[in-house]
């Protein structure tokens, strides 16, 4: 090989390292979101609870906002806005859906948690956001969330916003896509 | 290996010497400088979190 | 020729800078909460920090160049190293910079205090319009650009807060630590409002927080700050900030009319009822994709306007309105529009502009689709 | 108005030291009229080629630029929808940047890179030519979307999604693969210059004797590397969102847009150290030769242009404080803001120390390299404001940032490229630049430059949101100002293209060493350069000092 055949083969390994890592990025920020709670992700799969003893000493206000998108005739209706809790302690929170649409469809909650470090501290045991839902026409559900805030939620957290925002279903999910895993959950 | 760090550090800072240089870019090799330059980036990265970390309190 | 433009640039930036001094319209707001004027202050010391360095950096490179001229018969000198001026001149910025580092972050602590609020906003962001709701209050509302179309388009003469006015401004109380969270519809749009200096993007899906605590009543006006789309420079924001006392009575009277409403949903409503409501509700809400006499903007905001197909077809037509359509950006208005204005809007639709079917759609209609049973 | 080819035998012969012009330009056949062009493998006529394409697209996203101006020259919409404004913003981003700027840098690289290292041509012709080709095909592309249904992108360059995937126009998938050609384009001129500054240098010339401009474009190169395939990879993601039902960037399918921020502004922020650490080169080329002393801080350059390359990589969600970060995640990409800011403030202070003692003459080429110094420094101290997150909470998304960038790019980057011109031009064409013309093209573009950027720092301070078509009243002063800056630094460009039309065709002959400050190897040979050049290389070995 010729010096200039050897620097353009290393240039374009580099290159090809690049091209990896880019790839790699999607799931690496995935990865670092669950670590770091950017952005208010929370896992997508069912986190089993941890025993822990309950702090009594103080309650935190977990707030629940519903929204639907555009295309899907839902409704989807917390029956508690919002409830005080001590840290360690799980919960139980029923949300009410509502296909007043005249066919069967098939949607889909997203999460998001607010303020975002306190994704890091929240561990969801039953979630309808884990997984598709499908509602017959005019079906009326009620779904339970089941959440405990660790105890090692910091002090200065006293408000946790839970949004969940309904999104129709796609109808054949195709190649590629980053479906939310549908294990775990038993809603 | 310190004369590659400090000379690396020379170089986040910004300055160096001419005839410090020189040697470097005589004696030293080029990898063994990149490859200090990405772990003293990472190490500065990491000062630098930890730093936000503990103002973030 | 030369010396005379230096010296009108000269004039004309001392001139600026004090004008600068004087006039709050071409400086940053000082704002209305503690937070604004922190955040006024470390822009004004950055600011100042800047100009130092300016001038001595400017003041040493003018010097040279005049100094130093070949015109004048300078001879070069060759030295062109000394490491302790480097490492000097390292070392002073850097420790400038970890003085400013200081106070911003102080400040940057505070704006992200969010907890114990006394009053919870959720905003959130349509193609082009905001939503307000005052969480647990059951009080929500659209709040819209207000500037006539002629005044845009040079047709009459510009009001005084041309293009910063709305139909609705989010109405807040004084002296409370209120709490927004920023969510949107669509696209990404970013809630701002320089007197609070609160700026906080509005992302589809997830929800962001900052706020607020007001010092003075007023009214106070912003922008979405965040490309939205075609009428991104048409979404005003403006909150109307007043007494406790009188919020608690807006609060009231909102809900009244929200109950009101409620009430008037069953009864019978007239096709001319429905048309004049239904106009009004057309020209705010949906007039900005599908233009004032429904002809739309092709391929992206389909024609209502002789639209044969959904004219034929009522149910999809009411379909699209309540439920939008995924993918698009066609909202869904279930959850944001009553009952009355939704089949008000269709009833409008469908007999404006040459589109004759008839067809009146009552409330109560639109109701019943809603209610599952 | 193709300008005239190098002369086959060089003109004149300067002190060149090795004789650098080659003697055997009989044996090559060369075709004439466009098929030379078009399949030339030379580095002086594909420099050329680079340098003629950025002009003009210099030309194109500058008209863009004063449509947007004319609207906003009073509130009011006058002149055009906001959706066609939307897509003239859009569309001048993405040519100014991808179709201007960088190719002119690649253009100067291709010119200048193989006479400053002593090499004959390009490490990879062939591929040379490929590279520049694939330039022109994507931008027609690119602009062909205006005519597509729909319009072309109307996002913003930045492409933010969802509004660039879910509600883009049809035309987005257009936008995509151009911006995938310019990407390979780049990735391929990068790949050559590299091997042409570590393979292709004259025996003896060690690396630490390449010029700045050469050491600031090898770093440069390796950015490309590095972030090129990151965009490469957006960009595919976007495409898969729009066209195959994927949701990366789509909240709907699990995905989320603040990833399409993070990914995009990894690429972005080295990105725009790819647009200005070349011309630090340039300028740390011409201040030494117009100040008759060697660049003060010749190592102290070096390592702060790596470092800056390096710390380029760690800053990128400075653009992002108002997305919703968590604190840790504000306070880190700050204080990394606030240190990457150290290295560039050096670079300045050399530049000065360089200027201190010498014997300075203010040719057209050094006036540019002077207000590139002055102009890009105050870019820089907005950029320091910037840095300071709560307050860019109130300067984000509004005119003061796009003041800042317009300062960072135009009187910085674009100003380098025109010293470079002037500097340049006599050892292109064998001519002077006139003198008298290229004042008065100076002159008018700091004017207007400065009336055109300097008033939007007052509009976004005053709260101005940054695309919009329209806008309150009390900006209107500044607005209008801007304006008539920019319609005069638009049409004082004319003069630019008049400066060097008229260098091409004669002027005032250059000798080799065209400045008698100049000491780099490319002015060792003849004025205008034969088309090769360095085909037996200079040994420098010899003229160690």
């Amino acid at each position: 090989m010729t010096p200039v055949q050897r620097t353009v083969t290393k240039t374009v390994i580099a290159l090809i390292g690049m091209v990896c890592f880019t790839i790699a990025l999607v799931p690496l920020y995935d990865v670092f979101c669950q670590i770091t709670g950017l952005n208010g992700k929370v896992a997508s799969q069912a986190q089993p609870i941890i025993s822990e003893e309950v702090d009594t000493s103080r309650y935190v206000t977990v707030q629940f906002i519903t929204r639907t998108g555009s295309g899907l005739p839902w409704r989807l209706e917390p029956l508690d806005r919002q409830v005080r809790v001590h840290p360690g302690q799980s919960y139980k929170v029923l949300f009410a859906f509502t296909n007043y649409g005249d066919e069967a469809r098939r949607g889909r909650a997203v999460p998001s948690v607010s303020p975002s470090e306190a994704s890091l501290h929240l561990r969801k045991v039953t979630c309808f956001c884990f997984q598709e839902q499908r509602l017959e026409a005019g079906e009326h559900l009620r779904l339970p969330v089941v959440f405990q805030l660790t105890t090692d939620l910091p002090e200065s957290v006293h408000t946790v916003t839970l949004a969940y925002t309904l999104y129709p279903a796609a109808n054949n999910p195709t190649l590629g896509e980053r479906a939310m895993p549908a294990q775990g959950g038993d809603a | 290996m310190w004369q590659v760090i400090k000379s690396v550090l020379a170089a986040f800072f910004g300055v160096q010497k001419d005839s410090r240089r020189r040697s470097d870019f005589e004696h030293g090799k080029p990898i063994v400088f990149i490859a200090t330059g990405v772990v003293m980036a990472l190490i500065m990265v990491g000062l630098v979190v930890s730093v936000a970390m503990m103002a973030a309190g | 020729m030369r010396k005379v433009l230096v010296l009108a640039v000269m004039v004309v930036a001392i001139a600026g800078l004090q004008r600068n001094a004087l006039a709050s319209d071409w400086n940053m707001p000082v704002g209305v909460t503690e937070i604004s004027r922190s955040v006024y202050s470390l822009h004004m010391l950055i600011f100042w920090i800047c100009v130092v360095i300016g001038v001595v950096v400017f003041g040493a490179m003018f010097y040279s160049l005049f100094r130093y001229r070949r015109s004048k018969g300078a001879k070069a000198a060759h030295f062109h190293e000394h490491t302790t001026v480097e490492v000097f001149w390292t070392t002073i910025p850097l420790l400038i910079l970890v003085a400013m580092a200081v106070p911003a972050t102080a400040t940057l602590k505070e704006m992200y205090d969010t907890s114990e609020s006394d009053l919870d906003v959720l905003i959130t962001g349509h193609q082009w319009r905001w939503q307000y709701e005052y969480l647990g209050e059951g009080v929500s509302f659209f709040s819209n650009l207000s500037t006539p179309s002629a005044q845009i388009e040079g047709e009459a003469p510009k009001d005084e807060h041309y293009l910063l006015e709305v139909d609705q401004p989010l109405v807040l109380p004084v002296d409370r630590k209120v709490r927004f969270l920023t969510t949107s519809a669509d696209v990404i749009h970013s809630w701002w409002v320089p007197a609070f200096a609160v700026k906080k993007d509005a992302m589809p899906g997830f929800i962001n927080e900052a706020w607020t605590r007001i010092e003075e009543p007023g009214i106070y006006r912003g922008q979405c700050a965040e490309l939205c789309g075609r009428n991104h420079g048409f979404m005003p924001v403006v909150v109307h900030a007043m007494e406790q006392d009188d919020f608690d009575a807006w609060l009231a009277e909102r809900k009244q009319q929200a109950a009101s409403a409620a009430n008037s949903v069953d009864r019978e409503w007239k096709m001319d009822e429905l048309m004049a409501q239904g106009e009004k509700v057309y020209s705010t809400i949906c007039a900005a994709c599908h233009q004032a006499e429904g002809q739309g903007l092709p391929p992206t905001f389909p024609a209502l306007a002789g639209n044969q197909a959904l004219m034929d077809d009522l149910e999809k037509h009411i379909g699209v309105v309540l439920n939008g359509v995924s993918e698009t950006a066609m909202p869904a208005f279930s959850g944001t529009l009553n009952p009355v204005d939704i089949a008000a809007v269709i009833t409008y639709e469908r007999n404006a502009w040459g589109n004759e079917t008839g067809d009146v759609i009552q409330p109560s209609d639109i109701q019943a689709r809603l209610s599952s049973e | 108005m193709a300008p005239k080819l190098p002369p086959k035998a060089p003109l004149e012969h300067g002190n060149s030291i090795t004789g650098g012009a080659s003697a055997h330009e009989g044996e090559h056949h060369y075709r004439s009229g466009p098929l030379r062009w078009l399949l030339t493998t030379n580095h002086k006529e594909i420099g050329t080629l680079y340098l003629i394409f950025s002009l003009s697209m210099f030309m194109v996203g500058g008209i863009m630029a004063l449509v947007v101006r004319l609207e906003l020259f009073q509130p009011g919409l006058q002149m055009v929808q906001p959706e066609f404004f939307n897509q003239m913003t859009t569309m001048h981003g993405l040519i100014m940047i991808f179709g201007a700027v960088m190719p002119g840098f690649v253009g100067l690289a291709n010119w200048m890179v193989p006479l400053q290292v002593g090499a004959p041509d390009m490490a990879l012709p062939r591929l040379n030519n490929f590279s520049f080709w694939l330039l022109p095909i994507a931008f027609v592309l690119l602009l062909s979307t205006l005519l597509m249904p729909g319009g072309g992108p109307n996002f913003g360059w930045t492409s933010y999604a969802p509004l660039s995937t879910t509600y883009a126009p049809p035309s987005t998938t257009f936008f995509i693969f151009s911006l995938h050609m310019a990407g390979i384009s780049s990735i391929l001129g990068a790949i050559n210059i590299i091997a042409t500054i570590l393979n292709l240098r004259a025996p003896g010339m060690r690396l630490m004797d390449m010029t700045l401009f050469v050491w600031t474009w090898l770093i440069t190169a390796f950015l490309l590397i590095a972030v090129m395939p990151v965009l490469a990879g957006v960009l595919t993601m976007m495409l898969l969102d729009i066209n195959f039902g994927t949701s990366f960037f789509n909240a709907a399918g699990g995905g989320d847009p603040v990833l399409f921020q993070h990914l995009f502004w990894f690429f972005g922020h080295p990105e725009v150290y790819i647009m200005i650490l070349p011309a630090f080169g340039i300028v740390s080329v011409i201040v030494p030769t117009f100040a008759r002393k060697p660049l003060f801080g010749y190592s102290s350059m070096v390592y702060a242009t790596a470092s800056i390359a390096v710390l380029s990589f760690t800053v990128w969600a400075h653009h992002m404080f108002s997305v919703g970060l968590p604190l840790v995640a504000e306070l880190f990409f700050m204080y990394a803001t606030m240190l990457i800011a150290v290295p560039t403030g050096v670079k300045v202070f050399n530049w000065i120390a360089t200027l201190f003692r010498g014997s300075i003459t203010f040719e057209t080429a050094m006036l540019f390299a002077l207000a590139f110094i002055v102009l890009f420094s105050i870019g820089g101290f907005s950029g320091l404001m910037l840095a300071i997150a709560p307050a860019d909470f109130q300067y984000h998304d509004t005119y003061f940032v796009v003041a800042h960038f317009h300062y960072v790019l135009v009187p910085g980057a674009v100003f380098s490229i025109m010293a470079a011109v002037y500097y340049w031009l006599p050892k292109w064409t064998g001519h002077y630049p006139d003198e008298r013309l290229g004042r008065w093209h100076f002159w008018l573009s700091v004017i207007g430059v400065n009336l055109l950027f300097f008033p939007m720092h007052f509009a976004g301070l005053a709260g101005m949101p940054r695309r919009i078509p329209d806008y309150a009243l009390q900006f209107a002063d500044f607005n209008m100002a801007s304006s008539i800056g920019g319609f005069l630094f638009g049409f004082s460009q004319l003069l630019f293209i008049w400066v060097i039309v008229k260098c091409v065709r004669g002027g005032v002959k250059a000798p080799a060493r065209s400045w008698d400050g100049a000491t780099d190897l490319e002015w060792t040979v003849p004025s205008p350069a034969p088309l090769h050049t360095f085909e037996t290389p200079p040994d420098m070995r010899r003229i160690e000092s």
